[in-house]
């Protein structure tokens, strides 16, 4: 194995904890279970990586062999880095109608042909997502699988998640997407987070929402303890009102685990006002950023609405996060209903 | 002396004790006449109600009588008073439209509510195949300023806005709630088939699907030679959950020529994909 | 506005002391939090109470709802939880006072401050818990609320002002007890010594 | 026993036996009446006054540190993030006897740090130096000297020759206390309520019990309230017209599980806007305030400040900043944490911002 292949290969040991390299490797079906057994993990990584060395070495596998084992680990723990989200753009009528194979071929024919050394590897996930691992070269030099960019799309969804992309590289994905797929642009979706499943969840509604409906909703009943007959809650209808608004804004039990929101606000000052008379009457925009920051922000914001602290209903710009799906604002005068003073 | 006195204190505030429960009985007397008085002119009050609601009622079974008859000729009799035709004609619309959301919401269409103080709407869209409720679908839209899609949680690989854009649905919601009813039940159907197709025929492998269920890959086995067929199904129209094309290919050319392979064929695009299975099984043609 | 839809006003959603008949041997206690958190561990602990009935009200702010005033018993002791790591906490509190008949200041109303030794709390705020309550003349109680302990020693100090609230103490009335145990701040409590 | 002569206005606290006690009852009468000072804070005994901060602060904006203080020593206090501890009254601490300080810290850390490790005297012996030093110019007019202590050090493993290290930083400074308060102290108390350090924790705690042990005295960490955030944050705004403060950053957290953390950045520009407009006498008084050399900032205007920023957070998001609390305050010239981590980046403010800083500190003190 040369050097370059053992390096990468020691930089994967060396990332992933033991447990998830095995785990890896049980899916990586090239091993054969006694080559698996062989390995033994209690070991510190360095002996690890000896015995793995020598498994390649003994089936002659190349650096091809170890980014298909790399890609494999990294769909298995995407939760790192920061990932982008991306929204393709009026669809032609076959959008819907792209195939797997169909995709596979033309994507990596286009993208080939953009871009002179690339190395592009697609692989589907158990959850039907393309995985699409992207190792750029370019006229002179070799992929550099180093620093790999790996795009997760959805067929016949518009939805299109990336992670280190650089800016160069950017405007031939695009190209190659765009041709693959039948759409005809695409547009930041202004989500990015560090989780892969939390922003996918988000933009594609895979949460629980909940809805006003005729029959009483699920939540009051959830949430009737059986406490003491002694006890009585005065403003008990205020806080189911306050719960369910809540639960309208931010979605109910299990939320994508966005941990981060940020708003431009170029608005006018907004004080109250009679003490900031000349702020109000003030020209310019007050110019400030908001960065909201949580382990699980829907879940913060939840429960601000359903204590009190936010005052229900929601403020339109807290709620369109789930709305549009979108956790960057860029809020002007005109961008904010007037309603909001 | 001090008994004397307090005896007659005592005797003097029983006296005065008997006086006022006297005279608070006579009081009684008039007063209950008066009640009895305002009872009965409640009652008559609440009989003139009864009775004018009685009233409308039957306009109205008249009206929407003569509504669905879609008789043109003018209902003399109705229109002396204009302004209160007017307001029965209003009210006979206002209880069909509420008849036909219950029918909607019987024969499993859609469920339509009023939100946010009448300024917004709730539609809730029931899947079902085959008699078995499946997901029930959300859509909220604002009435105001125009009609625009709120929040839903349709799933992202049905075209919504396409939908919303092909069926004009600002201008009317009805074929809109339609369509996408269509393509949800069509979506739920193909669902549910391939569903029962990996519980009920564990011998045939599913080599390619997709979220959208619109392209379906089986790999069928032919009993005698164990030749292999891969079956390919593609749902282009997903206003329906049956497939617009089936395809086989096999090394064994000729088997796919006979007339039983042929008839296969159009079993497949017919009929449920479980079921055609099971005849094709039972036919013996796959295992 | 005149002077009478000033009264009904008032009078509608005035929370009054002595409106209703008191129940035999029982006692109602209302619990008014902002944050409505620690007030349900003291409702718990206080209706376990076995030798008098103990009927608890909880509620975020006053006034009251309206609609359950027939169900609701007549209040005997009102208490504000001011959690005092919060601005909002005390200016809520402040801000439902105007619900309550005067008549309750007689010995029925009691405060209860929390975290008052959490260090982010500025003096400020603490010197003005203090002064509101000296200037109401109501108790101002101390708490602990994160420990069991702290929950019960709670309990027991707000049953007893509770039982004499309610009457069921035979040699101490709500006022007397409140004429010893309310709060009072030093005559120099404004001048600031760090010129 | 020492007669504790109170703040103007209040009732003398005279001893309980009034009879002369050693020094060690001393202390702990001292200490006693810190835990009294803080009892009263809650109320029960109505004679010891409660004291806070002062309603009004004058920038002064004359004194031009540059000049005054030595340039590296300076370097030092603008370059560090500072853990800020408050210390009582140093009983016998001299300026004079910095020298012997600095040897008895050295030997002191030494054998501390000798007991856990089983390594040859002599490598170990050399390895840490203290050096105690003055820093003139940094102290108002009745104030105590800055103290500023540095700890150099080799590496265990490090060769021979290879120049020491500067490991760990400290400082002990009194700025503007309060006259009274330290006219009031015996004379064998120095107050060097402000205690900065930066570095590893454990020489931190090390110091610290040196300090304890030699000059009896309590050393405790010191938060930075909820109020002197505030006040930090108008101050250093006040200052964008002359230093570009590049931005107003506010960091609060709100009490929900799990617990939000909201980053509140203002223009610089529009920061500025804002606190001009709260500005008491914005009109005609201003005027008159320019000819004097430090203008007067009063609470009342830091309040209105925050409350201008909370309200049109209000407005925006229906969040009420005011039901959680301050963490952080930062700008280009500075940054202070709820915690108690300082950092002043512009040598021109460092006079106000210890000043508020030691006010924080005397808080502490024992009455």
């Amino acid at each position: 194995m040369d050097d370059f292949g053992r390096r990468l290969l020691q930089r994967l040991v060396r990332r992933t904890p033991a447990q998830a390299l095995k785990a890896t490797l049980g899916k990586w079906e090239r091993l054969t279970v006694a080559q698996r057994q062989s390995v033994d993990f209690t070991q510190p990584k360095v002996a690890v990586m000896e015995q793995l060395v020598a498994i390649f070495e003994e089936n002659g596998w190349t650096v091809k062999h170890i980014t298909e084992l790399e890609m494999i680990n990294y769909m298995e723990n995407a939760n790192r880095g920061m990932w982008h989200a991306f929204q393709m753009t009026d669809p032609k009528d076959d959008a819907n109608a792209v195939e797997m194979m169909q995709f596979k071929e033309q994507f990596k024919s286009h993208l080939s042909e953009l871009v002179r050394h690339v190395s592009v590897k697609i692989k589907k996930h158990t959850d039907e997502a393309l995985w699409i691992r992207i190792a750029w070269g370019d006229s002179y030099s070799p992929p550099n699988h180093l620093k790999p960019t790996y795009v997760v799309h959805h067929l016949q969804t518009p939805y299109v998640f990336v992670t280190s992309l650089n800016s160069k590289q950017k405007p031939f994905l695009v190209q190659a997407l765009i041709l693959s797929t039948g759409y005809q642009g695409i547009k930041d979706a202004n989500l990015s987070g560090q989780k892969l499943t939390a922003i996918r969840d988000l933009l594609m509604k895979q949460y629980q929402q909940i809805f006003p409906s005729k029959y009483n909703s699920p939540l009051t009943e959830k949430n009737e303890t059986v406490s003491n007959p002694h006890i009585e809650r005065e403003q008990s209808e205020h806080a189911s009102k306050r719960l369910q608004m809540a639960c309208e804004a931010f979605g109910d039990g299990i939320v994508p685990q966005l941990q981060t929101a940020v708003y431009k606000l170029e608005t006018k000052f907004r004080g109250d006002a009679n003490t900031n008379r000349t702020m109000t009457k003030r020209e310019g925009p007050f110019r400030c950023l908001v960065k909201f920051a949580s382990t699980n922000l829907l879940e913060s914001f939840r429960e601000c609405a359903s204590s009190g602290i936010a005052s229900t209903p929601v403020s339109p710009l807290l709620s369109s996060i789930t709305l549009k799906g979108r956790n960057y604002f860029v809020v002007t005068e005109n961008g904010l209903p007037s309603s909001q003073t | 002396m001090e008994g004397a006195s307090s005896k007659g204190v005592l005797s003097h505030l029983s006296h005065l004790e008997v006086v006022t429960r006297s005279r608070k009985c006579e009081a009684q007397q008039p007063g209950r006449v008066a009640e009895l008085k305002a009872k009965a002119a409640a009652l008559v009050k609440q009989r003139d109600q009864l009775k004018a609601q009685i009233q409308i009622q039957q306009n109205l079974q008249k009206l929407r009588k003569s509504m669905n008859k879609h008789s043109n000729e003018e209902e003399e009799e109705m229109d002396e008073d204009s302004e209160n035709s007017q307001l029965l004609r209003l009210m006979a619309r206002h209880s069909h439209l509420r008849d036909l959301l219950d029918a909607h919401h019987l024969i499993g269409g859609y469920d339509v509510i009023k939100t946010s103080q009448g300024k917004g709407m709730c539609v809730s869209l029931a899947t079902a195949y085959e008699g078995v409720y499946l997901d029930t679908y959300n859509l909220e839209l604002d009435l105001k300023p125009k009609l625009r899609i709120r929040r839903h949680n349709i799933p992202p690989f049905i075209p919504l806005n396409q939908l919303a854009e092909q069926s004009n649905m600002e201008a009317n919601i009805k074929p809109f709630l339609h369509l996408l009813s269509q393509h949800l039940n069509a979506f739920a159907g193909r669902k549910q088939q391939l569903k029962l197709v990996k519980e009920n025929h564990k011998s045939i492998e599913v080599m390619e699907s997709n979220v959208l269920c619109s392209i379906l890959v089986l790999m069928l086995t032919v009993p005698r030679q164990k030749t292999a067929v891969l079956c390919t199904l593609d749902y282009t129209d997903q206003t329906r959950c049956l497939p617009t094309n089936a395809r086989f290919e096999s090394e064994d050319k000729e088997l796919l020529n006979s007339p039983d392979w042929k008839k296969h064929c159009s079993l497949l695009k017919d009929t449920p994909l479980h079921k055609a299975l099971t005849t094709m099984k039972t036919i013996g043609s796959i295992m | 506005m005149k002077v009478g839809d000033l009264s009904v006003y008032i009078d509608m959603s005035l929370l009054k002391p002595f409106s209703k008949l008191p129940a035999l041997n029982a006692a109602t206690i209302l619990l008014v939090e902002r944050e409505e958190r620690f007030q349900q561990n003291l409702a718990d602990a206080l209706v376990g109470d076995t030798t008098v009935t103990v009927n608890v009200r909880l509620a975020k702010s006053l006034p009251l709802p309206m609609d359950n005033e027939e169900s609701r018993p007549r209040i005997d002791l009102v208490v504000f939880i001011i959690n005092l790591t919060s601005e909002l906490s005390l200016k809520s509190a402040e801000a439902s006072l105007k619900y309550l008949d005067p008549g309750y200041f007689l010995g029925k109303v009691c405060f209860l401050a929390t975290n008052a030794r959490n260090t982010s709390v500025p003096t400020e705020r603490l010197d003005a818990m203090r002064k509101l309550a000296a200037s109401l003349h109501c108790p101002l109680l101390f708490a602990e609320d994160q420990t069991p302990d702290g929950v019960n020693s709670a309990t027991e100090r707000l049953l007893t002002v509770l039982k004499v609230a309610a009457g069921l103490v035979p040699t101490a009335t709500a006022l007397y007890l409140s004429s010893l145990t309310r709060c009072t701040i030093p005559p120099d409590i404004d001048q600031p010594s760090f010129e | 026993m020492l007669n504790m002569e109170q703040h103007r206005g209040s009732a003398v606290r005279t001893p309980i036996n009034g009879v002369p006690v050693q020094k060690r009852s001393k202390s702990y009468r001292l200490s006693y009446g810190s835990c009294l000072g803080a009892a009263s804070r809650f109320g029960f005994t109505p004679t010891l006054t409660a004291r806070r901060f002062s309603t009004t602060r004058r920038v002064s904006k004359l004194h031009n540190v540059k000049e005054k203080i030595n340039a590296d020593q300076l370097a030092l206090l603008v370059k560090m993030e500072w853990k800020l501890s408050y210390v009582t009254p140093l009983y016998q601490f001299r300026h004079t006897k910095l020298k012997s300080y600095s040897r008895q810290l050295s030997v002191f850390i030494t054998a501390e740090k000798q007991q856990g490790l089983a390594v040859d005297v002599d490598r170990v012996q050399n390895s840490y130096r203290v050096s105690f030093s003055l820093v003139h110019g940094m102290a108002g007019t009745d104030d105590a000297e800055t103290v500023l202590i540095q700890v150099h050090s080799k590496h265990m493993f490090a060769k021979k020759d290879e120049p020491q290290k500067l490991i760990w930083s400290g400082w002990l400074t009194c700025m503007n206390g309060n006259s009274d308060y330290l006219g009031s102290l015996p004379k064998d108390f120095i107050c060097l309520p402000l205690f900065g350090s930066s570095g590893p924790e454990d020489l931190t705690s090390l110091v610290q019990s040196w300090f304890k042990q030699n000059f009896d005295c309590c050393i405790g960490p010191l938060e930075i309230s909820h109020t002197s955030l505030q006040w930090l944050a108008a101050l250093w705004t006040n200052c964008h017209n002359e230093d570009n403060i590049q931005h107003l950053k506010l960091i609060w957290s709100l009490p929900v599980a799990p617990p939000l953390q909201i980053t509140y950045t203002v223009d610089p520009q529009d920061a500025w806007d804002l606190w001009g407009s709260v500005r008491k006498g914005s009109g005609a008084e201003k005027v008159r305030e320019e000819e004097e050399p430090g203008k007067i900032i009063d609470i009342d205007e830091v309040m209105s400040f925050m409350q201008g920023l909370n309200s049109h957070f209000y407005k925006h998001f229906r969040l009420d900043l005011s039901s959680g609390s301050l963490k952080e305050v930062a700008t280009s010239l500075g940054s202070a944490k709820y915690n108690g981590k300082i950092k002043i980046s512009n040598s021109k403010y460092m006079i106000t911002t210890l000043t508020l800083l030691t006010e924080g500190a005397l808080l502490k003190m024992p009455i």
